[in-house]
């Protein structure tokens, strides 16, 4: 067992424990893990973004690895001149002659180059407008995105989905069928806005309502199937880490969590007799 | 004026036609428009995330300088902010050792190398596929120090072989084994997400102990559907229902039966019916945004 | 009485937390054993897997992260132990970063510790690539130009395994593996309906009402729902000869079956303190 | 070789292409065809001899390329993956026992490349046409005719009710915009919300707090909210910090609005946008401090938890209609309307084809098939 293993079961335990005392009380060591939490989180998401995405993606497409820099001309001379800006800035985050990887090089990348630096254009105050240049193109890519992939498998694949015979295929499929055909419009009925819910609209739409619930129900009765697994999950890891092994990590960290909070609580209320 | 708002207008219209067209003409340029067209959104979201930090660290950073309430905890985000950088892009760890010869005596070489990788029965299984000793083998171990490493290395150079170590390339140090990145990765980010998760557990029941009430037809629907479906889903609702014969007329009735029917067609129409609103939903709204008669988002004036 | 049970009604909601925390740790610590019934929905997935011929390359893909991993990672250990069996090689995949450490993990004990396999011969992890669904789009067409290189940074025209791979249509069978987006939706949407490759998958208990549909139109092979799922598998390897012993999922079921049962209660006091209440209101 | 047979789909547009053969006994042919709208993909059929054979397969890119063996192709009809806008030509050899080529033939070179229009997809470019089309008819319609009846949203009148609570009880606003990016439609919409939300505080002058989990989503933010207070006339009030960002990542953002719920206390919570898991603590979080609590999610999944936790909820459909609905301006309220006759027009879709399917007439129901 390393150093490197022991101390990590010792975190992994503290956190655990840390966030799970939440449930007693908001509470130092909740506030700890919490705000630990968010400025690693912030951080490890910026690092996954840059490697992931700037480097091999951005860099990679517009200074891909070149064997020969002598044999470029022209644009691209002036080109890897910038690059090697970078080079000597740090050396081994930007190799020589370009990033290494699989990317050739599409120099309209340069525009998604841009529209990123638009985006930290809003720093400063004078040209934060060009911002809403990098917000448009999230945008419009966003709604032109979506449309298709919505209306193909939301509604167009579900229209299908939805006509079933009635009848020919015996007594308990033409029940179920109906149950799926009758739930379905009704249950669309109830998002119909424009005419008042009220009569015959009213009992449909009512009727909508049910199936509605039902799913609700279900999805209900799947949501704590989950959560409890995922709890009994952490519960399997502290068990697994109050072994010997690990130093009795959860029970010596648990002893002392419980303390601490008992004496904290002590504390206070000393406070408020005074 | 243009420039701050007809310009924008115009390029959500733009985009947002030709990324529509996409999925209609594979011909270019249309074709490839949508990869790359979603990869600049990764890479505008990326830089953006400057923003997002720089804002977080002045939050904090005010809390500190001015000792507002709770302010030791501010400096708690802020070290764990640049703990994380600093393993993301300083300090990598993932030393390694290459292997270039064997030396005289192979067997022990082999021998010393599968008792510190812990390998079983074949070595070269794990050994990859053993590339020309000219290259070198790369000995898939890593160490989160130099010294580690070099300890291991005088131990092949004990049975006469030769290594030199080397570390993790950037980009390939998140996800490498032992790179202080992947410690972080373990034993804090991972701890506290699945942590934070299974508090879920414990609000799922309050929230039903709490919210499940029989209120009205609506409220015992989404209640009695809820119950069945747990219940018929575990092996203890197969073992409530077990007196009901399986091929009786009632056997409908056995909880893993009923959750299933349950499952296949009420919640299925009723999930249906939600999928087809939120679809028109969406389809309506990138419209109404695409066509500019929503335009909100980029401020009226 | 029947103060007693309004008052049920504001009881502080810590006991509730407490009485959780106790009915599921102790099944975990003095287990009951509670028999596992396999559901129909899991046999379909188990069959449909083991009648994958044995030549035939099987894509895994790993997208689910450490958050939902009590859930998924007992499916993954479960499917690569009977796919291992068979004798499929396995090629494995992953659309969330975070992923690539449950493959790794998931590998290391069972290609390695259980069957010490040949790495790149008798399966391959390529590891993450960012991109989502245009990963899968893009590994139809050519695995070539979308993994140049595999988890380890080796070349992938030096992978024994991966010689010859053209694209997605050379592998027989896909399981994926999957705790959201992008997950079996798009596998199923970009890959196996297009290419018509035959695939399952294994899901959070909170997807399956999303994935449902496809599998009820035959575009998926049956589905492992949830950790139930999980343990349900776990059980079929131990039916069929396949793996001696039930896993991590198969354990808990004690846990989560009591776990179900105990709110299922607090719903039922719930309302009894509910109707309590509400017939002292009308009284009144 | 392997027997097991995956037989591909046929395909419509096939193209004969002669062919020719070297052997007298066997009379093998090769022929090509191109699979898909985008090109790339040809799909092979070999005729005259069967897949027991000991074949194998070579293609050419260009005119003088070099033959590449194509691996584990094993059946007789088979797709093969070839470059766009380069001429490729396709060579089937039998080999015998001794792996002498007994039998060899070349199909007719072939050029594949990316069309103008995937017909594939006509239907549903007919349906995104009808739809748009319909939509810009009733925007046009309510332009002139400026009274359009639409039926109240419950959670919609809650909002106002909210704000105006909030501000007498002295207490802020929360409004949570939901963890994913902008580039999720329920993004833009709970934003396009925001900006209505922050009218309101802006004219009750009260407290309005933003915690966002995407850097966009908190500029677009800033964007919206200091729109909001300058029409209201209320510049004074308005301060970038509103809208600030905590983390990208879920739960750590979770836990952030969760400490800023106790430590402040809101007395109003708005959640509009998507959520995924954290939407179950955030809910109950806000249960427990008693706020009044306003959702809206096009997430499935967490609608029930919204239900049973919040005080009103916008399910699916009326949460995207909600930013349309409080904008109050005739073109937004023409496209609802517009929308409600898409859904019209697929509840009669719907019923005509289980009519048509019950009679054993399957047509109708194809026309709906996407692939």
């Amino acid at each position: 067992m390393s150093f490197g293993n022991i101390l990590g079961a010792w975190v992994t335990v503290f956190l655990t424990l840390a966030i799970l005392s939440y449930l007693y009380k908001d509470n130092p060591f909740y506030k700890i893990a919490e705000h630990l939490y968010v400025g690693v989180s912030a951080a490890y998401w910026g690092t996954i973004a840059f490697w992931n995405q700037v480097w091999p993606n951005l860099f990679g497409r517009l200074w891909p690895h070149i064997d020969n820099p002598e044999s470029l001309n022209g644009f691209n001379k002036f080109w890897y001149k910038l690059y090697n800006g970078f080079h000597w800035l740090n050396g081994s985050m930007f190799p020589e002659n370009g990033i290494p990887g699989d990317q050739t090089q599409n120099l309209w990348y340069i525009v998604a180059l841009f529209l990123g630096l638009f985006m930290l254009a809003r720093l400063i105050p004078s040209i934060n407008w060009l911002g809403r240049w990098s917000l448009a193109y999230v945008v419009g890519m966003a709604a032109g995105l979506r449309i298709f992939g919505f209306m193909s498998s939301n509604v167009i694949a579900q229209i299908h989905g939805s006509i079933l015979p009635l009848w020919g295929h015996g007594l308990g499929s033409a029940l179920n069928n109906l149950v799926l055909i009758v739930g379905t419009v009704s249950g669309l009925f109830f998002f119909f806005f424009s005419v008042e819910h009220k009569g015959i609209f009213g009992k449909i739409s009512r009727v909508g309502i049910y199936f509605l619930m039902i799913s609700f129900g279900a999805s209900f009765g799947f949501a704590i199937m989950g959560r409890i697994s995922l709890l009994i999950g952490r519960f399997n890891k502290l068990i697994e880490y109050s072994s010997s092994q690990y130093g009795y990590a959860t029970f010596i960290l648990l002893a002392v969590m419980v303390i601490t909070l008992l004496v904290l609580n002590i504390g206070k209320k000393e406070e408020e007799v005074e | 004026m243009i420039l701050k708002r007809y310009i924008p207008l115009a390029i959500v219209f733009i985009v947002g036609m030709t990324m529509l067209a996409s999925w209609f003409i594979p011909h270019a340029p249309f074709g490839a428009f949508e990869i790359h067209a979603t990869q600049w959104f990764d890479i505008i979201a990326s830089f953006a995330m400057i923003l997002g930090a720089l804002n977080l660290l002045k939050v904090h950073s005010l809390k500190l300088i001015h000792k507002k309430l709770n302010w030791q905890y501010s400096l708690i985000a802020i070290l764990g902010f640049f703990l994380t950088l600093t393993f993301g892009f300083i300090m990598k760890g993932g030393h390694y050792l290459v292997l270039t010869d064997v030396g005289n005596t192979p067997d022990a070489v082999v021998q010393e190398i599968s008792t510190e990788l812990q390998l079983k029965n074949n070595v070269a299984n794990n050994l990859y596929i053993t590339p020309k000793i000219e290259e070198g083998i790369e000995l898939k171990k890593y160490y989160y120090t130099q010294n580690s490493a070099i300890d291991f290395k005088n131990r092949l150079e004990n049975v006469g072989a030769i290594a030199e170590v080397k570390e993790v390339v950037w980009g390939s140090h998140l996800q490498a084994d032992n790179t202080f990145f992947s410690w972080l990765f373990r034993n804090i980010f991972t701890s506290l997400s699945a942590t934070m998760f299974a508090l879920l557990a414990f609000f799922v029941a309050s929230a039903s102990y709490r919210a499940f009430k029989v209120r009205n037809m609506e409220a015992t629907i989404l209640l009695v559907a809820g119950v069945i479906i747990m219940i018929g889903r575990v092996p203890l609702g197969v073992f409530i229902t077990n007196w009901i014969p399986k091929d009786s007329f009632f056997s409908f009735l056995r909880l893993e039966i009923l959750q299933e029917w349950i499952y296949q067609f009420p919640n299925a129409a009723g999930a249906r019916a939600i999928m087809i609103g939120i679809g028109l939903g969406i389809v309506g709204t990138s419209l109404r945004v695409i066509l500019g008669i929503e335009k909100s988002f980029l401020g009226e004036k | 009485m029947s103060k007693f049970l309004e008052n049920l009604d504001k009881i502080d909601r810590r006991y509730i937390f407490l009485i959780i925390a106790i009915v599921v740790m102790l099944p975990l610590i003095f287990p009951l054993g509670l028999p596992v019934e396999p559901t129909n929905l899991t046999i379909d997935a188990f069959d449909a897997v083991n009648k994958i011929p044995k030549d035939d390359k099987v894509l895994v893909s790993f997208d689910y992260g450490p958050s939902t991993k009590p859930e998924i990672h007992p499916m993954a250990i479960a499917v690569l132990r009977h796919l291992f069996t068979n004798g499929n090689r396995v090629i494995i995949t992953c659309l969330w970063p975070d992923g690539l450490f449950m493959a790794r993990d998931a590998l290391e004990q069972v290609a390695h510790k259980e069957f010490d396999l040949k790495y790149g011969v008798d399966y391959v992890n390529l590891g993450y690539r960012p991109g989502n669904e245009a990963v899968i789009k893009g590994i139809t067409r050519s695995f070539p130009a979308n993994f140049t290189v595999d988890s380890k940074g080796t070349e992938i025209k030096k992978i024994p395994l991966m010689d010859g791979m053209q694209s997605l249509k050379d592998v027989g069978f896909i399981f994926s593996l999957s705790a959201g987006y992008p997950g079996s939706k798009e596998w199923v949407q970009y890959a196996s309906d297009p290419l018509k490759i035959t695939s399952s998958t294994g899901v959070t208990s909170i997807q399956v009402n999303e994935i449902l549909p496809f599998v009820k139109s035959e575009q998926l092979n049956g589905i492992v729902a949830g950790m139930p799922g999980a343990a349900e598998y776990e059980q079929l390897l131990v039916k069929n000869g396949i793996h001696p012993t039930i896993g991590t999922a198969g354990k808990s079921m004690d846990a989560q079956s009591i776990a179900h049962l105990v709110i299922v209660l607090f719903i039922i006091i719930g309302n009894i303190s509910y109707f309590a209440k509400r017939k002292k209101e009308k009284k009144y | 070789m392997k027997k097991r047979v995956i037989w591909l789909k046929a395909v419509l547009f096939s193209i004969f292409i002669f062919s020719f053969a070297i052997s007298a006994e066997l009379n093998i042919d090769v022929k090509v065809d191109e699979a898909e709208a985008e090109g790339q993909l040809l799909n092979m059929t070999i005729t005259g001899t069967d897949a027991d054979a000991d074949f194998k397969v070579f293609k050419k890119l260009g005119d003088d390329g070099e033959w590449i063996e194509l691996k584990n192709i094993e059946n007789l009809k088979s797709k093969v993956y070839v470059e766009n806008d380069i001429s490729t030509v396709l060579k089937v050899s039998i080999y015998d026992d001794e792996g002498q080529v007994i039998s060899e033939a070349i199909s007719e070179s072939f050029t594949t490349s990316a069309k103008w229009f995937n017909t594939s997809r006509t239907i549903r470019f007919i349906f995104l046409l009808v739809t748009a089309g319909l939509v810009l008819f009733y925007i046009s319609r309510a332009k002139k005719k400026k009274n359009i009846y639409l039926r109240p949203i419950a959670g919609l009148k809650a909002f106002e009710e909210a704000v105006g609570r909030a501000t007498e009880m002295g207490k802020s606003v929360l409004f949570v915009p939901g963890i994913m990016d902008l580039d999720q439609v329920e993004t833009i919409s709970g934003v396009i919300i925001l900006g209505h939300v922050a009218k309101m505080t802006a004219r009750y002058e009260t407290e309005l707090n933003v915690p966002v989990a995407r850097s966009i989503v908190m500029e677009a933010g800033r964007e919206i909210v200091r729109e909001a207070y300058m029409s209201e006339g209320r510049p004074d009030q308005f301060n970038t910090d509103m809208v600030h960002y905590l983390t990208d990542d879920q739960f750590a953002y979770a836990a952030g609005v969760n400490g800023i719920m106790l430590r402040e206390k809101p007395a109003a919570v708005f959640m509009q946008g998507k959520f995924f898991a954290e939407s179950l603590i955030l809910a109950e979080t806000g249960n427990s401090i008693g706020a009044i609590q306003i959702a809206g999610t096009g997430s499935q999944a967490q609608l029930p938890f919204f239900i049973t936790a919040c005080d009103y909820t916008l399910i699916g459909e009326e949460f995207f209609a909600a930013s349309a609905y409080l904008g109050e301006d005739p073109k937004l309220l023409g496209s609802i309307k517009g929308q409600d006759m898409v859904k019209a027009g697929i509840m009669i879709i719907i019923m005509l084809g289980v009519i048509f399917e019950s009679f054993g007439a399957e047509f109708f129901k194809k026309i709906f098939e996407i692939g």
